[in-house]
């Protein structure tokens, strides 16, 4: 069975004035139709920069290597209009941070008729209007909203305005980043309801980036952990979390702080700048089973343990 | 949930109610200026050897011997009758002069202000969708360069070489002595010219208001590149930029419809504040195009000294700033539905 | 000049007094400034100090604007907070946590403006109103010169360019030291750019 | 124990909402944000005590106001005994050597032209350095001063302090900039810190350390902590007694354990619950609260959070808004869409205080009743049984609530709670 998305050696470097940051490296990511996968990371692993690398919404100064599969094509050979028809209908995303995602001199009825017509025109302007009103009922948005600005709205309601905009065409992946970061917690647990919901209804695969681990282990079928760009850790979710493989994945499990901790942990040293080339582990400095040859070489990902997770440790 | 309209007009009411307190600061300001400032304007007007008894009575007759208070409410009463009395030099009541005078000022700095929205604005977005390359360094250089020009031989040389050389445009005033001047309506000559069906009046009108509104317009446009620049690079660069492009939103809508949109809500701000600029430079263009407005009236009241003149054109140059900056709070809070609020 | 502690004092403050201040200096700002210079120098007449004068009045509210806008964002920055929080003085808030932060953006100012007061000078030279005539002045120079430009064109040409040479550099001055003194910004767009 | 060190006693901030000026010359009251509506709670010697809410909940005011840089609108704050809520200028100096506060962003909490020296260096200017007859002394030489910034330095674990002294804040990392500013209070020699948030801006897997460094510095310092968070796991391990927050009100207090074991008031269950939990083998099916967080410029009557209560009672404060929302889901949802088609769009429904009624317009309004009273002979839920009455009235329909039953903070196995289930 083709995966409805596969990214093959997906890097992305960004040119700065101190120098290339290297984003993302080397990054093989598979995600099937129907499933959510959760990337977890923290800040700076290049998590979100991968998002937007698979939608091609980097600016310019980042030059993607690498493919990316949808559906079996690759994207990176579509034409910027094919690209552009491909975003929001095939393939949508939403945000952190809801309060700044909307265009803020523009009723939400114009974002949302807008965003039809520029996949459809020959769609009336009441046609369009009738089409928001359903999806916005799908995520419990009150009809009148559709006549307010965004700055009248609440940013619970922003977000599910986002998410409604999204299922405008039904598609087969829906890219979260961070989608719930800005908003408190049981706004946040609402968020994730919805989304569950609605993913089971339409029959999506989710994209789900976060640093968040507790909402990974509630929300996902399979898990991929980043570290400085790479992917660390790969797997099912019951398994990864239950048995962690990668150094850093075991580090990180440790330090999450929940309502059972009772010992507290905290991964030596700091995340490393992405900034110049890296030879070797990137996790080398703060890892606690380090070898002499991951300072030198980089570990390729390999499958490990019953659930043939791809790990990228030479410890497996 | 109250309508977006409803607020819209309680802003309007709200801004057009405070600007009776603003005029009468401007207008209370002006007077402080002109009386408190050392320097004693009357004997300023009159050639040495003036005889001191001629002095006084003039000032007698002025009112200038009367306690500051008394002569404060007087002025008062002046500028809301709109009598400011009588010019020294043209012997005719300041008003009338005024409105003589305004109209072709207001002509030409509308003028000045389209050349210099659009042009600016035009380069200004050109450049910012194209940031750090080689058409956006070169729009930054023409910003700098157009803002640094000084104003009045900005406007000799184009008078030299589209006037003098090429003879394409007239040398110089405001309409051709071998036509008569449209009848008046709203005093603007080619909107008058226009309405009286006179299109040989409106073309000649039209070819006496380029060059100057051109000489305004380039320079201000320095002013609207620089902040339209740098207000699309920041929209471009925005949220809901990426997420519109993130919805599938065509690139030409992405910038026309969202970031464009809010790119010139600051620029609508900062026009209020060009239009003092546009002021300013309207003097001098006035000056180099012997255009007879406000500009030239202004400094041949100045250059004679005639002191009712001067004040009653600060008092008016004033209450037009106080409209036209209460205009464009309105049209920002139009545009921008967060004001409203 | 003056703008600067006026400016200072209005946004740190804040409440009626900011409020009175800012209507004051807009309403100044709101005046044509070649025209309130005009006035000024009008009643004061002639000379190098006058013309001086007549300048620096059309300049406070500029400095004032800027100087309040940007003490009113630093105010809302924490670490002014904190400052207040650790039982710092108000003159000593103002001076070691505020100023310095405004600080930076002031020789910009007042390099742009400089650009500004000379076009503004050289302009009211040539209505006049400037410098007196012994004074050698590229303002007057054109003044002199301009009634028979059709038939010496250079001798206005070159007084105006120089004008233009200076008010560009000293723009590109002003430029520069923005961008010497705010490497953050350039460092901040770069992070953004990797983080996201 | 005696006397706590801190107690805060019905204390209320009120902040002006920014209106239009026609709007205020039209009048219709003063609006004020209610950001903290009469809290009082009291810390013993030595505790960490946890505030603990969602944003918005009126726990940054109250540090705030504590460390006496937002002026209570009323009620009173006791540091040993001793009132200190008039402040005038000489007390409030003291207060500050005494109540010192850690900022969230400590980024953003250092001035960036300061040095890290300088930035501590200036704490002992203005307020002197302690002796070591334990005195605070004004300081006279540059070495003392440079020796006492040291001291502080190497005290967070900032060593050697001379590498620290003339760094500049952007050349740190997070975690060392979170030190520096417990370096800046402690040269206070503070009694209680008040730690908004200090771990929110970190990563994970360093965020323990922090804490960590706050513990550690408790016991060395003999310290007292009110820790302000929003998140309910963090608040569990460091506090030994919390208070749970919402809009403005202490729903809950007492003990950790004993709040964490068995949640009594409904919102602070809707926040454990809410928690998402680290671990795919233990996913849960969970009630979630209604909506969101209202508007803290109009409160909701009763208990404010009675509309999102999955365990309201008829008597919690429903009111003529609570309609209004009422109507608003009841279309939502497509089994009872044709309520709209029935009494009228949602938008014409109006609420004030205790009621909502409806201009009937072209319709009948005895019959607009009818239909609104049946609609709501389905409806268990509790807003229903609050309603005492639907009839006409003039040319309109008007539904009118039962007062609520007043609310009051009861004693609930070992812990504060204010709600009317108990």
């Amino acid at each position: 069975m083709t995966p409805l998305l596969h990214t093959k050696s997906l890097s992305v470097a960004f040119e700065t004035p101190d120098g290339v940051v290297h984003a993302v490296q080397d990054v093989n990511l598979t995600i099937q139709a129907g499933t959510t996968v959760g990337l977890v990371g923290e800040s700076g692993s290049g998590k979100s920069t991968l998002g937007r690398a698979i939608l091609r919404l980097l600016p310019e100064n980042a030059k993607v290597t690498g493919s990316v599969f949808f559906d079996g094509k690759d994207l990176a050979a579509l034409s910027a209009k094919a690209m552009r028809d491909l975003r929001g209908r095939n393939i949508a995303m939403i945000f952190q941070d809801p309060m700044t995602r909307l265009d803020p001199l523009m009723r939400i009825r114009d974002q949302f008729i807008e965003t039809i017509r520029a996949h459809d025109p020959t769609v009336e302007a009441k046609e369009a209007g009738q089409r928001a009103l359903k999806v916005l009922a799908d995520v419990r948005v009150p009809s009148d909203r559709m006549g307010m600005y965004p700055h009248e709205l609440s940013g619970g309601m922003r977000q599910r305005i986002m998410i409604a905009m999204c299922l405008l065409f039904n598609p087969a992946l829906l890219i979260a980043d961070e989608p719930t970061t800005a908003l408190d917690v049981i706004l946040e647990a609402q968020i994730l309801e919805l989304l569950q919901a609605i993913m089971g209804r339409y029959n999506m695969a989710v994209l789900l980036i976060t640093h968040n681990l507790g909402l990974v282990a509630e929300f996902a079928d399979r898990v991929a952990v980043m570290y400085a760009g790479h992917i660390a850790e790969e797997g099912a979710t019951v398994p990864l979390f239950r048995e962690p493989f990668h150094p850093y994945t075991q580090g990180l499990l440790r330090s999450v702080i929940d309502l059972d901790t009772e010992a507290l942990y905290s991964i030596p040293g700091s995340p490393p700048t992405l900034l110049g080339a890296t030879v070797g582990c990137p996790f080398y400095p703060r890892c606690e089973k380090r070898m002499d040859v991951c300072k030198t070489v980089y570990p390729e990902p390999r499958p490990v343990g019953e659930d043939r997770r791809a790990v990228a440790c030479y410890l497996y | 949930m109250a309508g977006s309209t409803a607020s819209l007009r309680a802003y309007v009411i709200t801004r057009v109610a405070l600007m009776f307190p603003m005029l009468f600061l401007l207008v209370t300001f002006t007077f402080i200026l002109l009386r408190v400032v050392p320097g004693d304007p009357i004997t300023a007007i009159f050639r040495e050897g003036t005889p001191p008894e001629v002095i006084d009575r003039i000032k007698t007759q002025l009112g200038l011997y009367d306690p500051l208070y008394i002569q404060y409410f007087r002025y008062l009463r002046d500028v809301f009758t709109g009598n400011m009395g009588t010019s020294i030099l043209t012997q005719r009541p300041v008003l009338q002069d005024i409105s003589y005078y305004m109209p072709a000022t207001i002509e030409l700095t509308l003028s000045s202000m389209v050349v210099a929205a659009v042009l600016g604005i035009g380069i200004g977005t050109f450049a910012g969708t194209r940031r750090d390359r080689l058409p956006d360094l070169g729009a930054r250089l023409y910003g700098s360069l157009a803002y640094n020009i000084p104003i009045f031989w900005f406007g000799l040389i184009l008078k030299l070489i589209f006037a003098v050389w090429l003879r394409w445009l007239p040398v110089s005033g405001r309409f051709s002595p071998r036509l008569s001047a449209p009848p008046t309506v709203t005093g603007l000559y080619t909107i008058d010219s226009l309405l009286a069906g006179d299109l040989r009046a409106f073309v000649d009108a039209i070819s006496h208001l380029i060059l100057p509104s051109l000489t305004l317009g380039i320079v201000l446009s320095g002013f609207f590149v620089r902040i339209t620049r740098v207000n699309v690079i920041h929209a471009m660069g925005s949220d809901y930029v990426e997420a519109a492009r993130a919805r599938g939103i065509q690139e030409r809508n992405v910038f026309f419809r969202h970031a464009l949109k809010n790119a010139l809500v600051p620029v609508i701000t900062t026009m209020g504040l060009t239009f003092a600029l546009l002021f300013s430079g309207a003097i001098l263009t006035e000056t180099v195009f012997s255009f007879e407005g406000m500009g030239r009236y202004v400094f041949q009241a100045i250059s004679y000294r005639d002191y009712p003149a001067i004040q009653g054109a600060v008092v008016y140059y004033g209450i037009l700033m106080v409209i036209i900056s209460l205009c464009i709070d309105i049209l920002n809070a139009f545009v921008d539905p967060r004001i409203r609020y | 000049m003056i703008g600067l502690p006026i400016g200072l004092l209005s946004g740190f403050v804040g409440g009626r007094l900011d409020r009175i201040l800012v209507l004051v200096m807009d309403s100044i700002y709101a005046f044509p400034g070649l025209l309130l210079a005009i006035a000024v120098a009008a009643i004061i007449g002639r000379g190098v100090l006058n013309v001086s004068f007549a300048i620096a009045v059309v300049y406070i509210p500029t400095y004032f604007r800027v100087i309040r806008n940007h003490v009113a964002s630093v105010k809302q920055e924490p670490y002014v907070e904190a400052a207040v929080a650790l039982g710092m003085s108000k003159r000593r808030v103002i001076g070691r946590y505020v100023l310095p932060n405004v600080a930076q953006s002031i020789p910009v100012i007042f390099s742009v403006n400089a650009a500004d007061s000379v076009l503004t000078e050289a302009g009211l030279t040539f209505l006049g109103l400037g410098l007196p005539p012994g004074i050698p002045d590229w303002g007057f120079d054109i003044s002199l010169n301009w009634q028979r430009f059709d038939s010496a064109w250079w001798a206005t040409f070159y007084p105006g360019l120089f004008i233009l040479i200076l008010t560009t550099a000293l723009t590109f001055v002003g430029e520069g030291l923005n961008d010497i003194l705010n490497p953050l910004l350039r460092k901040k767009a770069y992070k953004a750019a990797a983080e996201t | 124990m005696g006397e706590p060190l801190l107690d805060v006693r019905d204390l209320r901030v009120y902040f002006p909402v920014f209106k239009g000026f026609v709007q205020r010359l039209l009048g219709g009251g003063e609006a004020v944000v209610h950001a903290v509506d009469g809290v009082s709670f009291s810390i013993e010697e030595g505790e960490v005590f946890g505030l603990v809410g969602e944003s918005g909940c009126g726990k940054s005011t109250i540090a705030k106001t504590l460390v006496g840089l937002v002026r209570p609108t009323s009620g009173k704050i006791l540091f040993r005994g001793e009132d200190v809520t008039g402040m005038d200028r000489q007390t409030l100096f003291r207060l500050r050597e005494r109540i010192q506060m850690v900022h969230q962003d400590a980024h953003a909490a250092l001035s960036p032209a300061m040095t890290i020296g300088e930035a501590i260096a200036d704490v002992f200017r203005a307020h002197g350095i302690i002796s070591e007859a334990g005195e605070r002394v004004p300081v006279h030489s540059d070495v003392l001063l440079r020796k006492a910034v040291r001291g502080v330095l190497s005290d967070v674990g900032l060593r050697p302090p001379e590498f620290f002294y003339d760094k500049y804040p952007d050349e740190l990392s997070g975690g060392q900039k979170q030190r520096v500013v417990a370096a800046r209070v402690l040269a206070l020699r503070p009694r209680i810190i008040v730690a908004d948030e200090p771990v929110a801006m970190l990563d994970m897997s360093i965020r323990a350390r922090m804490l960590e460094f706050l513990l550690e510095l408790k016991e060395r310092h003999k310290l007292t902590y009110l820790f302000i968070t929003h998140d309910l796991a963090t608040a569990k391990f460091m506090c030994d007694r919390i208070a749970i927050m919402y809009l403005g009100r202490i729903v809950e207090m007492g003990p950790s354990d004993t709040i964490y074991a068995d949640p009594k008031h409904p919102y602070t269950r809707a926040l454990l619950q809410a928690i998402p939990i680290p671990d795919p083998e233990r996913r849960r099916e969970r009630v979630l609260p209604r909506g969101e967080v209202p508007n803290a410029v109009w409160p909701p009557l009763g208990c404010r959070f009675h509309p999102r209560c999955p365990a309201a009672l008829a008597t919690c404060g429903w009111e003529g808004r609570d309609f209004v929302t009422f109507l608003e889901e009841r279309w939502l949802s497509p089994e009872t869409a044709q309520a709209e088609t029935d009494i009228g769009p949602v938008e014409r429904w109006q609420a004030d205080g205790l009621v909502a009624s409806r201009e009937a317009g072209d319709a009948d309004p005895a019959v607009l009743s009818e239909r609104v009273r049946k609609m709501l002979s389905d409806e268990r839920g509790p807003m229903a049984q609050a309603i005492e009455s639907v009839h006409p009235e003039a040319d309109s329909v008007v539904v009118r609530f039962q007062p609520p039953d007043a609310l009051e903070v009861k004693t609930v196995s070992g812990r504060l709670v204010e709600c009317l289930l108990y």
